[in-house]
């Protein structure tokens, strides 16, 4: 079983952190992972990506043309993500930044409104993880409970008393991808 | 009487760096927080009153997004020596 | 060790730490940055020596120096900087001195850009230094691997006095996986009888790659030659993949054979009779497996992200034992499985037959006006 | 107001050797307004038709993209020598390089000097942020003591990673060089003397008057931490008591000259 | 013209100024200082440019620099002064600019010595810089064939856009022949469609070796493999020496061609049916016509100066078409024709079989205790 | 008159820090004064157990044969980098190198310039001839104007090939510096202060108070087409005005001490 | 027809001059002629040497093993070169520089005293040509003639007014070794 | 009175440079044309009297041929002061 999962976005909206994030809890549930990330000397309004691939044995290439799940965070990574999801797939749009809808009918779209959401919990950096419990609303790769227990046992110490309103922002986005989904 | 002045910031070249805003002596200039450019900056816009025409702020612009006008006046009459 | 995810460039750097480097110098260059950042911060903090060098060919010279002393030394860089050592490399291959060399390769020619490429494999394997010399080369694929290739890198370039190339291209080098690390190991100058540390005492020593009497020369390059013999002998590293009873085998080295890997399960899975063959030591290079492999196959297919560099190498071994493809991506391009899959579609299909010149044949195929 | 936007009123508008390509600096970034006022230059010597730029590598690799002038790219520290070799075939065109710290003081320190040395009639503007910008932040030989960076993680510690070089001294005892002046980037009067500066330079070499270089105290928000507004105190409050600003050399002739 | 003496430096040197060089650059090291110093004299009493370096890096990046106009321009080196412009020559085939470079090789590696080699055929002809490019390599064996081969490799270059090698070793540039120079050509600057040379009134033009965007530097490495391939078509040269009715063939190179023309001979005199072929291009290699010609002989000799760099282009050539004998010697060590006679007689009376590592052999033969 | 040979009566030999190696060098050639003189100091301090040496690549080459110390052979101009590795691993061993004007003043400005700014704890012995020896006589960055070489035929034309670059006072301008002075090898005087100078540098490296060089201006009679004995007059009446003898810096922490 | 010379002796005896004049003869008698010398880091008090080949046809190795013809100019070139003359062959030797007799008898040795007949004719540089012209006297590939004719050819203005006593240093040596012949 | 001094010079390495020749004060140094070293050099060597065993010879002698030698001279009795 693999799974591969791509998270794009502006530089500074931590889409980096919520691969990793993603891939802490891969692991810890003993699971193989990779985390590739774009790099370059891309200079303040770039866009970011990284791919999370999660898989039982051992990972061939940590890059796939068609992943089967994508989290897109702006307008540009939503242009040039959402053709590329593969048929059946999930895709996770960040509504808050994004004027118009998904146009594949053939995968899976949630439009969640990140940013909108975070400030509701009152820390808008927090959008990239209400993302991420969108996407984990939507598949069977790993639980809120895991992504939460790795934030737990990977965040800094001297962030520790953040993960509060993370643990709220993961499980606010997975209930609203599940309420979405189930009226889809 | 200072000279009437007025400057254009194109969305093209404006980061919304502040430079300009700091370095304008009469402070007319702020981010336009309404707006976002293209690659997702709020650019700077004359927001008042009182520009001179100075100049300093497309002096110290690093994207060269600002042009600046100033009002051609007559250069007063000499005071008889 | 518990494993822990770890970015490729800031596991092989800590892995060299818990191996016992006793001095680092290096250059900054993308995408290798992470190796001297981690180095900055860690070797100082250990009391041991770390210096940004004014280039890379300041660095290469400084790890010469310091090779002299008999220390573990190690220095990094990426394509252009790789370019600049090939004096450096030369003299201390000359000198006969261990030294470990981590190249992150990024695309080229030129300044090109930092996207991972395999496009060094020539400079690095078959020297891009003056004069008959041979690095011993190791290509990892994953970041464990180069987390466990690492110290072993230092032991045999002990061991052989010989430079030891750690081989990863910018990805290995960005990306992140779960690793363990190994324990840390206590830092051991050895007191090498050929070390210029200073007589105290004992006769004066002297290291140099000069002989101007030419018969001397010749005998050193036949004691290096003798030696290559050895390693070539003892350290062929690889690693096999579904090959049993594969019909069609597959070659790659570092992130080009992980990438093929998937292709191949894919192709399995579609039932194609095939399996990967990685070399994991590229120089000395599995010359021999790959020409037994050769015979027990019905084709075989070279995947690089170059122009087929390595692609010499295999068919030197294999000779006209089987048909031979090749595909390759190139100036930082990094194929997809899905691409490689294709390949070995075609291959399944209308298996190739012996001869001409598979490099040629894929160029016609990549540049052919597109339907 | 904006009745006076009229073309009689244009008091400053982009330089005509600027191209209309956004740069691809961060915010606040002086690299971009050393690039506009080389621009200007340009326009007012009326000579972008006969320059050829070298570009480094360094944040600034991509100058190219900027100047309407042609150019040609250097390899890391090189740009000098490729100067150099086109300033000896073309003697009559007009020939630059632009150059960051680590490029010009770290890596390419022989070619800097052996330049300046032969007096190689090229213009050299360098622009010190002391820091590699392009690379991520590590520190550069122009980098303050107790300056943290990527590569000094705790300050750059002077008893085992030095001192900082200050080019436009050094190169100031050079014979071979005409014109070596050292100016700031970070407010409108320094701007207006780097101005000046870079015309100087250009006329120096315009008149065949040897090698010229003006050293430019640039900011780098990013690599050093602080918004743009504020990059602009550091450099002035750190920046320039370690790298005075001045005339370094100023050969009789170039002196001669009025700009 | 009339035939005179010349030293092989310094007839290169003048070759290269009759052919129309506007601009050298070079910085000294033996044994091609001649080289420089005979266009110390000359280039500027023409008008033209000639500047001392301050080191090979400056040398050949000011080559970059003045090739970037459009002007005809050379440098010249020695193996560990090559070795230091591995950076320049990979930026300057990555920007598909004409540039000749002279290498007169000397023994390595490291300092070595500055006797006769041919130890830089590897970094030379299989890119001793990063990233895939191919400089083409002419290697002349007389100074009369040197001279013939500068004005073409400038012709070369500037219609390939490629950098064009001339390949010696340091007997070539020191010896003395007679030879007819050719006549002085004017200096026509060509006016290039991409020469950055001020703009003059036309469109900027831009020169560089950097694409960020992978797809783009891969689409320009893929124009540079379609350009080798035409150049592969078009530019191999070649010499054959009795090879109408030979069952041995002898392959040499440059100087170790030529020394086995001499052994070639005595063996002719002695019955033996032997010829030789001598590559001129050893970059683009003649490998299709040392392949048919693989198929006509019983068995080949590779001689080199160095320990078989060549031997494995050969190699790649002949397959397994016929057996294959190598004889090298190394680090500035130059045979002598009875040693290569020896190697004609041994073979002639025992026949190699097919197989095997030739190199290898030798090796074994090189390192035998003496009885 | 030899019943004055006795042990008691010996007032000079041999330094026993010199091997018994007859030198590679021309006759009359002062590099042989400048070795000697470098084993006189470490025989003086009781060094030359702790010394590595690093030697360049010009007629100096083989200086390995001749000083009886550890000893390492660099590629051409990379000594101070190389110099560097061994001090950073071994910081209690007395490192230096030996350099000649092409290894040092040109393809290795890049090194000496940065061991110079790291204030790297090494000694450098700095030999300016003013040629290329090794070579063959070529043009070195050190030559005087108007002198011919090989590699400049009718005279260094400083209009095309630039100045001579003084190292010494190129190099004072650099915070870790601590002690580069000028000397000379041409008369009894100034080896006497020659061998002192040398000393101080060691004595620098020593207590770790920094980079330390004495640039020695040295004779090549070969190079200069001149006799030994006259090539000592040549040396005095053209390099010393070129290349002024002095103290260029001496960090206060030198100056203190007392050689 | 091929023949090969072997030049040595000290830096400053004028071998690689001696090598080139004879070299420039055979081209000038439009044969195939190669001229290689000794090159290195030498010092004062090294050796020198040179090997020029004369042939009918394009010249292969510039270097032979064993040449047919050696001239030694001092006695560390005797002791070198002597054992690697071809069995036949002619070995000129300056005896005023070396104090000992030849070894070999499968050669032909002619021992002529160089610098002495040199400082006769009052040049001590010129022993060199009286070696040369002994060679010539023991050898048929060039005349005393065709010597004479390259040295007027090819020396430099400058130095013409040398010409008569090159000349007559040519004919002594050649005489020489004549007389030493025929007295074998 | 000068001191009495007499030095020797070894043939090994000698190169007749004649450095010390021209710096020796009282000129007792010459080359001894009646010898060749091993090397080819006509060697130095001490042709008369006068040697002070100043040591100047030694110190300007690029090869470390020259060993001095110097009388020790009781140092006089000073003078009651
Ligand atoms: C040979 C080589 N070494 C290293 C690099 C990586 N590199 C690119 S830019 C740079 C330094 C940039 O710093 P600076 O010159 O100060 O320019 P800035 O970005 O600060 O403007 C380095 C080390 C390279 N491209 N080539
Ligand atoms: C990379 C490289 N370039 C060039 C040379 C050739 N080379 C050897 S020594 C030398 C210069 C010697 O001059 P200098 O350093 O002044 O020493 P000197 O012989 O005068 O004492 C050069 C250019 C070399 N060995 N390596
Ligand atoms: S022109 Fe002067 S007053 Fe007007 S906005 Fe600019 S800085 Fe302010
Ligand atoms: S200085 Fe320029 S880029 Fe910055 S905010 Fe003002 S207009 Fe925009
Ligand atoms: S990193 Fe620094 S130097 Fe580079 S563009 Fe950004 S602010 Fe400017
Ligand atoms: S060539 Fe010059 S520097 Fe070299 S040994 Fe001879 S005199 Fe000394
Ligand atoms: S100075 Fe020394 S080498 Fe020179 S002549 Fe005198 S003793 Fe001999
Ligand atoms: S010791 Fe003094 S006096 Fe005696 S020979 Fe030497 S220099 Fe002359
Ligand atoms: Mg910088
Ligand atoms: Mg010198």
């Amino acid at each position: 079983m693999q799974t591969e999962i791509l998270f794009a976005g502006f530089g500074g909206q931590g889409v980096m952190f919520a691969g990793q994030v993603l891939a802490y809890a891969a692991m810890d549930k003993g699971k193989q992972v990779t985390w590739m990330p774009s790099y370059g000397p891309e200079m303040r309004g770039g866009t970011a990506n990284c791919i999370v691939v999660i898989a039982d044995e051992e990972i061939g290439s940590p890059l796939v043309q068609n992943p089967p799940a994508a989290v897109v965070m702006n307008l540009p990574s939503l242009d040039k993500y959402e053709p590329l999801v593969k048929s059946g797939g999930v895709l996770i749009v960040n509504a808050s930044m994004v004027d118009r809808t998904a146009q594949r009918d053939d995968i899976t779209t949630i439009l969640i409104p990140a940013n909108d959401i975070a400030e509701e919990i009152g820390d808008k950096r927090l959008a990239n993880m209400i993302a991420i419990g969108a996407l984990l609303g939507c598949l069977d790769i790993l639980t809120v409970k895991d992504l939460a227990a790795a934030l737990e046992a990977h965040m800094p110490g001297r962030h520790k008393h953040l993960l509060p309103k993370n643990f709220e922002a993961l499980r606010k986005g997975a209930e609203h991808a599940k309420k979405q989904r189930s009226n889809q | 009487m200072p000279a009437k002045g007025w400057i254009e910031v194109n969305d093209r070249y404006c980061k919304g760096c502040e430079l300009c805003i700091s370095a304008c002596p009469p402070k007319v200039i702020e981010l336009d927080k309404e707006r976002l450019t293209t690659k997702g900056y709020y650019p700077a816009h004359i927001f008042k009153d009182g520009c001179t025409g100075c100049a300093i702020c497309a002096l110290v612009c690093p994207d060269a997004a600002i042009t600046v006008y100033r009002e051609v006046t007559k250069a007063p009459t000499p005071a008889a020596a | 060790m518990p494993r822990e995810l770890w970015k490729g460039n800031e596991a092989i750097a800590e892995a060299a730490v818990r191996a016992g480097l006793e001095g680092y110098f290096g250059y900054p260059i993308t995408p290798q940055n992470e190796i001297l950042e981690w180095l900055s911060q860690r070797m100082p903090e250990l009391g041991r020596a770390f210096v940004q060098a004014e280039s890379e060919l300041g660095a290469i010279n400084m790890v010469y120096g310091a090779a002299c002393t008999g220390a573990r030394v190690m220095t990094s860089s990426s394509s252009p900087g790789i370019s600049l050592m090939q004096e450096g490399i030369s003299y201390i291959a000359g000198t006969e001195l261990p030294v470990v060399l981590i190249d992150v390769m990024r695309g080229g020619p030129g300044l090109g850009n930092i996207a991972p490429s395999q496009g060094d494999y020539s400079q690095i394997v078959h020297g891009g230094g003056h004069g008959d010399y041979h690095p011993i080369v190791l290509a990892p694929a994953s970041i464990q691997e180069a987390v466990d290739l690492v110290p072993l890198a230092f032991d045999l370039a002990e061991k052989y006095l010989n430079i030891a190339v750690i081989l990863i291209d910018g990805s290995i080098g960005q990306m992140m996986e779960p690793v363990e690390l190994p324990e840390m190991r206590p830092v051991v100058r050895k007191d090498y009888p050929w070390a210029t540390n200073g007589a105290l005492g004992r006769k004066r020593r002297v290291l140099s790659s000069i002989y101007l009497e030419v018969s001397i020369e010749e005998e050193v390059n036949l004691r290096l030659l003798k030696r290559w013999e050895e390693i070539q002998q003892n350290e062929v590293r690889f690693k096999e993949y579904y090959l049993d009873d594969a019909e069609i085998a597959v070659i790659g080295f570092g992130t080009s054979g992980r990438i093929a890997l998937s292709a191949v399960r894919a192709a399995r899975a579609q039932g194609i009779k095939i399996g990967l063959f990685r070399p994991i030591s590229v120089s000395p290079f599995p010359a021999r497996q790959i020409a037994e492999l050769a015979g027990r196959v019905k084709s075989m297919l070279v995947v690089e992200m170059n122009a087929g560099q390595m692609l010499k190498d295999v068919q030197l071994a294999v000779g006209n034992r089987a048909p031979l493809e090749f595909y390759g991506r190139l100036g930082g391009v990094v194929p997809f499985p899905d691409e490689i899959l294709g390949e070995i579609q075609r291959i399944a299909k209308e298996p190739p037959s012996l001869g001409g010149n598979p490099a040629q044949r894929w160029l016609a195929r990549m540049t052919a006006p597109k339907k | 107001m904006s009745t006076v936007v009229t073309p009689e009123n244009l008091v400053y508008s982009r330089p005509a050797a600027f191209t209309d390509t956004p740069t691809h600096y961060c915010p606040g970034c002086t690299h971009g307004t050393a690039h506009r006022l080389i621009a200007e230059v340009f326009d007012e010597m009326k000579i972008a038709d006969r320059v050829i730029g070298v570009a480094p590598v360094g944040c600034a690799v991509f100058a190219y993209n900027y100047m309407d002038t042609d150019f040609v790219e250097a390899a890391h520290g090189r740009a000098p020598a490729m100067a150099t070799g086109i300033k000896r075939v073309l003697p009559d065109r007009i020939v630059f390089t632009y150059q960051g710290d680590g490029d010009l003081a770290s890596i390419g320190m022989g070619e800097i000097v052996h330049a300046a040395a032969r007096g190689e009639n090229i213009s050299v503007i360098f622009i010190n942020n002391a820091i590699y910008g392009m690379t991520g932040g590590q520190m550069a030989p122009t980098t303050l003591p107790g300056m943290k960076t990527t590569s000094s993680p705790s300050g750059r510690d002077v008893e085992l990673q030095g001192y900082p070089i200050r080019m436009a001294e050094m190169l100031a005892t050079l014979e071979g060089a005409g014109y070596v002046v050292r100016r700031s980037l970070h407010d409108p009067k320094n701007i207006r003397l780097s101005k000046k500066a870079i015309r100087t330079a250009f006329e120096t070499q315009l008149r065949g008057l040897g090698f010229s270089m003006v050293e430019l105290l640039s900011t780098c928000s990013t690599g050093w931490g602080v918004s743009p507004v504020e990059s602009l105190d550091w450099l002035e409050q750190h920046m320039i008591p370690a790298f005075p600003l001045g005339d370094y050399k100023i050969a009789p002739s170039v002196a001669a000259l009025k700009v």
